[in-house]
C-alpha cells in the first residue's frame, strides 16, 4: 500500500475520514493533517510533504497553482458549501450574530453576504476563525443566532444525535456567492499516481452523493439546478 | 499602517498592562505564602499553580468559551453582576488573560521569595516591625529582581496571546481584536507584507517597553545590592 | 521588670532558665560561646517560640515582638542592603510603631558620630562602621527594652568605651534600659548594673555587678575584683585627681576620674593590689590602706588573701612560694598597695 | 483512549522534557554571564531575551517555517550538514519550542542568579576557589529553586505549544502531532468528549511530573535554608 | 615573603601602602576601626583591583585568587547555607586545588574539637561555633599562607586563646604563614611575631611585635609594654615557677610557666610595675629588680618612667602628684617591683 499525504482544511477532516472509512481506496492508505487553509498553504510554499491539498476555498489552490506549487490539471471542485442559520435557543440570548471571518474564508464572506441583505440592522458579529468555531460560538450559547455550515450541523448530529442541530433553516444557494471548496495535487509529490486516485475517488458521483447527506453541495447538484 | 492594526497594538498593549498589574497584585500576596508554606501540600500547591500553563491556551479558550456562556452558571452569575456578557468583550479577554499568564506570575515570585535571605526578615522581627511593614518596605523592594522578571513574562506573554483570545474574542475591532489575532488575520489572508509590518512593530514596541521596564528595575536594585 | 521561665531544648544540653531581674538599668548577660545567650535573647524577644516571658509585670509570652516593648538587636546583624546607611535608619524611625523615646535620627547621629556614613552603600562600610550603623538603627526602633547581642565586637576597644559610654548616657537621658550580651567582661562591667552568667543553658549566678563578676572570676579560676564604696572629699584641679576617703576609718585614697565616674565604687582588679607586712615606703604608689587579713585560701595554686578594710573587703594573690616565704597570719595587719587607680 | 492520542501524549513530553533541558544547559551559564554584566546594554540584552514571547506563537511559528524552508539559506545549511528537512519534523519541532520557552527558563535563571547573596560567592573566591568549582558547586546549588522554577515553566509550557507546533509541524502523527494538536483535532472535529478525556489525561500527567519536580526540588534546599 | 604596593581611594582618606615582610610566622594587622585592615587584606587575596602584590618573590598581581597560593577568610565570613557544617569542610578539601599542606577533615577536626558540631546545619550553629567552623574551613583550603580577617571575634577569652594556640601549633606543624588582622593588641601579641599597624590606610608601623606593640601604646596614648630577655636556671618544681635570671646583672625572677612560655621574652605591662627608692620588704612580691632611671618624660598627664635594668628597658608610670611626691632623679637607684609575674 502506498501512503500518500493529504493537507485538509479542518473543517473537512472528519469528512474525508468518514468517506474513506466508508469506501477505502484500494492500495493506497491517507495520511490527513488537517489545520486552517491557509497555514496548509503556507507549509506548503515552504516546502511541507503534502501529496495533496484540499482546501476549503478556492484563492488558496489557485495561489498555488500561480505560484508552481500545485499541478493546474490536477485543480478539482471537490465540493460547494451550504450555509444554515441556526439558532438553537428559541428565546435569544443576546444579539451576537456568528459567522466566519469574511476576511479570509469563503463561508464568512458568503455569511457576511447573506446577514447583510436579510438581518436587521444594525448586526453585531462576532467572528470565528473559521466556520466551525462560529458553529461553537452558537453552540457554547454566547452567540444566539449563527450563519453556521450545514455540514458542520450534520456532523455535530451524527456525534451526539441532539436534534437541536437539526433546526436549522436551510439557506437557499441563490442568496450568497458560492463557497468553493477546491483541491489541488502538489507537483513535488512523488505520488502523483496515488494523488490523482484520491483526486478521482473524491469526484466520483458515489462520493458526490455522499457529500451532499453530509452537508454540502456539489458541482452536479449545483448544475441541475 | 492600517487604522485597525493601531488599534489593535494599543488594545494589546492595554490587555497586557492590565494583566500583569492584576496579576502582580494577586500573586505576590498568594506567592509569599505560598513560599513561607512549608506543609506537605507545597509541591501539590505548586503544580497546581502551573497548571493553565499545561493546557493548550485554545483549549483553555474552548473550556472558558463554557464557562461565560449565559447557559452557564457562571455566566449567569456575571450577567446577573454585571449585566453584561463575558464572551467577545474585553473583560473577558482579560480574565482569559489572568488564567494563562498566572503561572509565569507566580513561579518567579515564589521562587524569588525562596531565595530571599532570612537574616534580613529576622532583623526586622526583632527591630520589632510588623508583619505588614516587613513585607512592604523590606521584602518587596528585596524582591525587586523577581517582581520585575514577573511582570515582564506577564506583560510580554500576554501581548503574545493567541490560542485563547481567539476562542473567547470573537475578533471584534477596538474590543477583543488584539494584535496577535491582527496578525493571524493578515497572514491567513495571505497579506505578508501587513503581517511583517505589523510584527515588526509589535516588536519594536514591546522591545522599548521591556527595555524600559529593565532599565527602571536595575536602577533600583541592581546597583546597590 | 523582666521574669523568665524558659525551656527550650538545645543541641548539646537543654537551655533551662528561671530568672527575675527586679530592676536594672544596663544588665549584662556573660557566657562561654555556645552557652545560650542568643537563644535566651531570641526567647525574650519572641524570636523564638512559646516561652513564657514577663515585661515590667507583664504576660507577653502570647504577643508578637513588635507588641513586646522590646527590640533586639541580633547577633551579626546585617543592614538592609536595598538601602544606604542613612536610609537604614529612616527605615527604622520611619516604620516602627510605638515609638516610646522621643530619641532621632538626628541625636543618634550625633551621638555615635555617624555623619562620614550617612551617604554610604551598606556593602562598602568596614565591620566596624556596620556595627556602629546597626547600633544606631537599633536605638530608633524607639522601645525603653534594648537587647544587644554582641553589639561591638568589631570595635577596637577605644571605640567601644567611647560607644558604651554613650550607651550609658542614652540609658540615663532616655530613660532605655539596655540588655547586653558579651563574652568580655571588662566590656560588660564598664557599663553594666546587673550581670547574669549563663553556663550550658543554665543561669549559674546573677545579681549586682560587682557580686556577679567576683563569682564569676572565682568560678572561672580568675582572679576577684575587689569592690570598694568611697566618698569623694575633694577634686586635685591641678593634678586632676579625686581625693577620696572610706566611710569608717576614713582612709585616704588617690584616684583618676576615670576610676571614680565608673559608678559609685571602685573596681580593683587582684592583679592592682599587693601587701607586704610593712608600711610601704617612696614608692609610686601613694594608695596604701591598712587592712587586716580576714582569711586566706588555696584556690587552683594560688593562696588568695581576703582582707578586711574598713567591713570591706579586698583580695589579692600570692604564689604558694611566697607563701610560704612570708609568714602571714589570719588576723595580721597588712599594708595593700593599690596600683594604677592614681 | 485512541491510539493517536496515546501516542502524541508520549511526543509531548518527550518534546517537553528535551526541550526543558536542553533550555538550561543553554540558559543557566548565559543567565549566569546576564546577571553579573553590567555594562549599559543590559535592559537591552534582558529584553531581546523576552522577545520570542512577545510575538504570538503562530506568527513566530511562520517565520521559522520561512527559516527552515528548503529556498532559505539555514534550510539549505541544515540540509546539507544533516541531510533532512527541519519543518515538519520532530527536530524541527524542538528547535521552535526551543525558541518558543526560552524567556521562561531563561528570566527565572538570570532572577536567581541576582538574587544570591554576593557574600557567600566572595567567601568562596577568598577560599580560592576556581571561577569554574563556584560556579557548580557552590551557585548552582544555592539557585536550586529558580533552577526548579525554570525547569517547571519550560516543560509545562511547552506541554501547553500549539501554534508554533501547528505551523512547522504539519500536525504529523508519531512525528509531530502532540497533544494540543490533538486536542485542537478533536474539538474542531466536534469531538468534545475525546478532548475532554485527552485533556484530563494531559493534566494528570503533568500535575504529577511537576509534583515530583517540586517535591525533589524541595528536598534538595528547602529544608537547609 | 610579602611585598605590597597599594594604592586605592577609599572613602574619607586613600589607602596607600608600601609594605615588605620579609620574613614572619604569624603577623598581626592592628588598626582602629576603619583604618583599611579588610581593604588591605583583600588587596592581598586578589579580591580588589590590580594592586602591585609579591608573595615569595613572585608578582601575583596579575593572578586570580586561587593561584596566588592564599587564602582569605574575609570578615564575617558565611558558611555556606545549602551544606552543614561538616558539608563545609568536605567542600573545601575537596574543591580547592593546589593544595600545599596535608591537613585532612579529621586532622583539622580533632584539633578544633568540632565533633560536636558536625551534623549541625549551619543556621543553628551559635556565632563562635560558626567562626570556629569557618576557621577550619579556611585551614582546608591547604594553602601556606592564611590571611585571617577578626577571625576569632565572637570566642569567649579562654577559647580564644585555646584556638589560637591550636593555630601557633597548626602554623608551626604543617609550615603555615598566617596573617591576621585584629583590633585587639592583647590577642595579636599572644601569637604573632610580627606586626603591622595601620592608621588611616597608611602603616604607621611594622616590624617585630614587640617594637611595635612598644610604638603602638606610645602612638595610642597607651601604656607602654617592657619586654625582658631572660635566662632559664631552674624549673621549681614544688611551686610550679621557674627560676629565671637576667643576662647581664644575673638579677633572679621567678615566673609563671604561662609568663615563660610565651616566648623567649617577658611582657610586662606598666601596670605590672611598680617602683620605690628603697628596697620593698615582706610583700607579697617576691619580683623586684634594681635598676637605673634612665629618663623620665610627662606623656598626656602621666609621668613615664624609663628603667634602665642590664641595658634593657622597663617602662611605669607615675601620677604628677606623686612624681612631685617623690624626688626621683635620672641616675637614680630604683628598685622595680613586678607584680603578677609569679
Ligand atoms: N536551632 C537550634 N537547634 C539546635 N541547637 C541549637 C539551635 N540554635 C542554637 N543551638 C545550640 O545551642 C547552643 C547555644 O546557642 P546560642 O546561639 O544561644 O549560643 P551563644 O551563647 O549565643 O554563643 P555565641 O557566643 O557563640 O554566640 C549552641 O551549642 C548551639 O549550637
Ligand atoms: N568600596 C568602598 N568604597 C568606599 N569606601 C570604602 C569601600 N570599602 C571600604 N571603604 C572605607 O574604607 C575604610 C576602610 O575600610 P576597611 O573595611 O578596610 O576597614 P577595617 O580596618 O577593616 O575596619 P573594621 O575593623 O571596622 O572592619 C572605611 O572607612 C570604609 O568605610
Ligand atoms: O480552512 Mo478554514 O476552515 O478557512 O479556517
Ligand atoms: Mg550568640
Ligand atoms: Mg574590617
Amino acid at each position: 500500500k502506498e501512503t500518500i499525504h493529504v493537507a485538509v482544511a479542518s473543517n473537512f477532516k472528519t469528512v474525508l475520514q468518514t468517506l474513506l472509512q466508508d469506501s477505502p481506496i484500494p492500495g493506497i492508505q491517507v495520511k490527513i493533517s488537517a489545520a486552517s487553509s491557509g497555514v496548509l498553504y503556507s507549509q506548503i510554499v515552504h516546502g511541507a510533504p503534502f501529496d495533496v491539498f484540499l482546501s476549503a476555498d478556492d484563492v488558496r489552490p489557485q495561489a498555488l497553482i500561480k505560484e508552481g506549487f500545485a499541478s493546474q490539471s490536477s485543480l478539482i471542485t471537490y465540493a460547494l458549501g451550504e450555509l444554515a442559520v441556526w439558532q438553537p435557543n428559541a428565546n435569544k440570548v443576546n444579539n451576537k450574530v456568528a459567522i466566519a471571518n469574511p476576511r479570509f474564508s469563503p463561508y464568512g464572506q458568503a455569511s457576511e453576504f447573506y446577514a447583510n441583505a436579510n438581518f436587521k440592522k444594525p448586526i453585531n458579529y462576532v467572528y470565528g476563525n473559521n466556520i466551525t468555531q462560529a458553529f461553537q460560538f452558537v453552540q457554547s450559547g454566547n452567540a444566539s443566532v449563527g450563519v453556521v455550515a450545514v455540514s458542520t450541523l450534520k456532523m455535530a448530529f451524527n456525534n451526539s444525535q441532539a436534534p437541536q442541530y437539526l433546526s436549522y433553516n436551510l439557506i437557499p444557494s441563490s442568496e450568497y456567492p458560492e463557497i468553493i471548496q477546491q483541491g489541488v495535487i502538489i507537483k513535488s509529490s512523488k505520488k502523483l499516481a496515488s494523488a490523482q486516485k484520491l483526486m478521482d475517488f473524491l469526484m466520483i458521483s458515489s462520493t458526490q452523493l455522499k457529500l451532499v447527506e453530509l452537508g454540502y453541495r456539489t458541482k452536479d447538484s449545483n448544475a441541475s439546478k | 499602517m492600517l487604522q485597525s492594526d493601531l488599534t489593535a497594538l494599543w488594545l494589546t498593549v492595554k490587555l497586557a498592562f492590565i494583566t500583569a498589574v492584576l496579576l502582580l497584585v494577586f500573586c505576590i500576596p498568594v506567592a509569599y505564602k505560598l513560599a513561607g508554606y512549608k506543609g506537605k501540600f507545597k509541591p501539590f500547591l505548586e503544580a497546581l499553580i502551573a497548571m493553565p500553563l499545561v493546557l493548550p491556551p485554545t483549549l483553555l479558550g474552548f473550556y472558558l468559551l463554557v464557562l461565560f456562556s449565559p447557559t452557564h452558571a457562571f455566566g449567569q452569575f456575571w450577567f446577573w453582576l454585571t449585566g453584561t456578557q463575558l464572551a467577545f468583550s474585553f473583560q473577558g479577554v482579560v480574565i482569559g488573560s489572568l488564567f494563562y499568564s498566572l503561572p509565569f506570575v507566580m513561579q518567579p515570585l515564589v521562587a524569588g521569595f525562596k531565595q530571599i535571605n532570612h537574616t534580613y526578615n529576622e532583623a526586622a522581627i526583632a527591630l520589632g516591625l510588623s508583619h505588614f511593614k516587613r513585607f512592604f518596605y523590606l521584602i518587596l523592594p528585596l524582591l525587586k529582581p523577581s517582581i520585575g522578571s514577573a511582570f515582564a513574562l506577564g506583560f510580554a506573554h500576554t501581548l503574545g496571546e493567541f490560542g485563547l483570545v481567539l476562542m473567547i474574542g470573537g475578533n471584534i475591532q477596538g474590543e477583543t481584536q488584539v494584535v496577535s489575532i491582527a496578525l493571524y488575520d493578515h497572514v491567513e489572508s495571505l497579506n505578508y507584507a501587513a503581517a511583517h509590518q505589523l510584527s515588526l512593530i509589535l516588536l519594536a514596541i514591546s522591545f522599548a517597553c521591556l527595555v524600559l521596564l529593565f532599565k527602571f528595575n536595575k536602577s533600583i536594585v541592581g546597583v546597590k545590592q | 521588670m523582666i521574669k523568665l521561665a524558659l525551656y527550650k531544648s538545645l543541641n548539646s544540653f537543654d537551655l533551662d532558665i528561671n530568672l527575675h531581674l527586679e530592676s536594672f538599668t544596663i544588665a549584662g548577660i556573660f557566657g562561654p560561646s555556645g552557652s545560650g545567650k542568643s537563644t535566651l535573647l531570641r526567647c525574650i524577644s519572641g524570636l523564638e517560640g512559646e516561652q513564657s516571658v514577663y515585661i515590667n509585670d507583664k504576660s507577653v509570652h502570647h504577643l508578637p515582638t513588635e507588641q513586646r516593648g522590646v527590640t533586639l538587636q541580633v547577633q551579626s546583624c546585617p543592614l538592609f542592603p536595598h538601602l544606604d546607611a542613612a536610609g537604614n535608619l529612616a527605615f527604622t524611625q520611619k516604620h516602627c510603631f510605638n515609638r516610646q523615646t522621643d530619641l532621632t535620627e538626628q541625636k543618634v547621629i550625633d551621638a555615635l558620630e555617624l555623619h562620614p556614613l550617612l551617604k554610604r552603600n551598606v556593602q562598602s562600610l568596614s565591620g566596624g562602621e556596620r556595627q556602629r550603623v546597626v547600633f544606631a538603627r537599633t536605638l530608633l526602633a524607639g522601645q525603653k527594652l534594648i537587647i544587644l547581642d554582641e553589639p561591638f565586637s568589631a570595635l577596637d576597644w577605644p571605640l567601644r568605651f567611647k560607644t558604651l559610654s554613650t550607651l550609658s548616657e542614652l540609658a540615663a537621658t532616655f530613660s532605655i534600659k539596655f540588655i547586653i550580651v558579651s563574652h568580655s567582661l571588662k566590656e560588660l562591667l564598664f557599663c553594666c548594673d546587673t550581670l547574669v552568667q549563663l553556663n550550658n543553658g543554665k543561669v549559674i549566678n546573677h545579681g549586682p555587678s560587682a557580686q556577679v563578676a567576683k563569682a564569676i572570676y572565682a568560678n572561672n579560676k580568675q582572679t576577684p575584683l575587689s569592690l570598694i564604696n568611697f566618698q569623694i572629699i575633694t577634686f586635685d584641679e591641678k593634678y586632676g585627681v579625686y581625693l577620696l576617703k572610706l566611710h569608717k576609718s576614713e582612709q585616704q585614697l588617690f584616684a583618676l576620674p576615670s576610676a571614680v565616674e565608673q559608678g559609685n565604687k571602685l573596681i580593683l582588679e587582684c592583679e592592682q593590689i599587693s601587701v607586704s607586712a610593712e608600711m610601704p615606703l617612696n614608692t609610686n604608689n601613694s594608695n596604701v590602706l591598712i587592712c587586716t587579713l580576714h582569711s586566706a585560701e588555696l584556690i587552683d595554686k594560688t593562696w588568695q588573701l581576703t582582707l578586711d578594710v574598713d567591713g570591706q573587703s579586698l583580695y589579692c594573690l600570692l604564689s604558694p612560694r611566697v607563701w610560704d616565704q612570708n609568714n602571714y597570719k589570719v588576723g595580721d595587719t597588712l599594708y595593700a598597695t593599690i596600683h594604677n587607680l592614681e
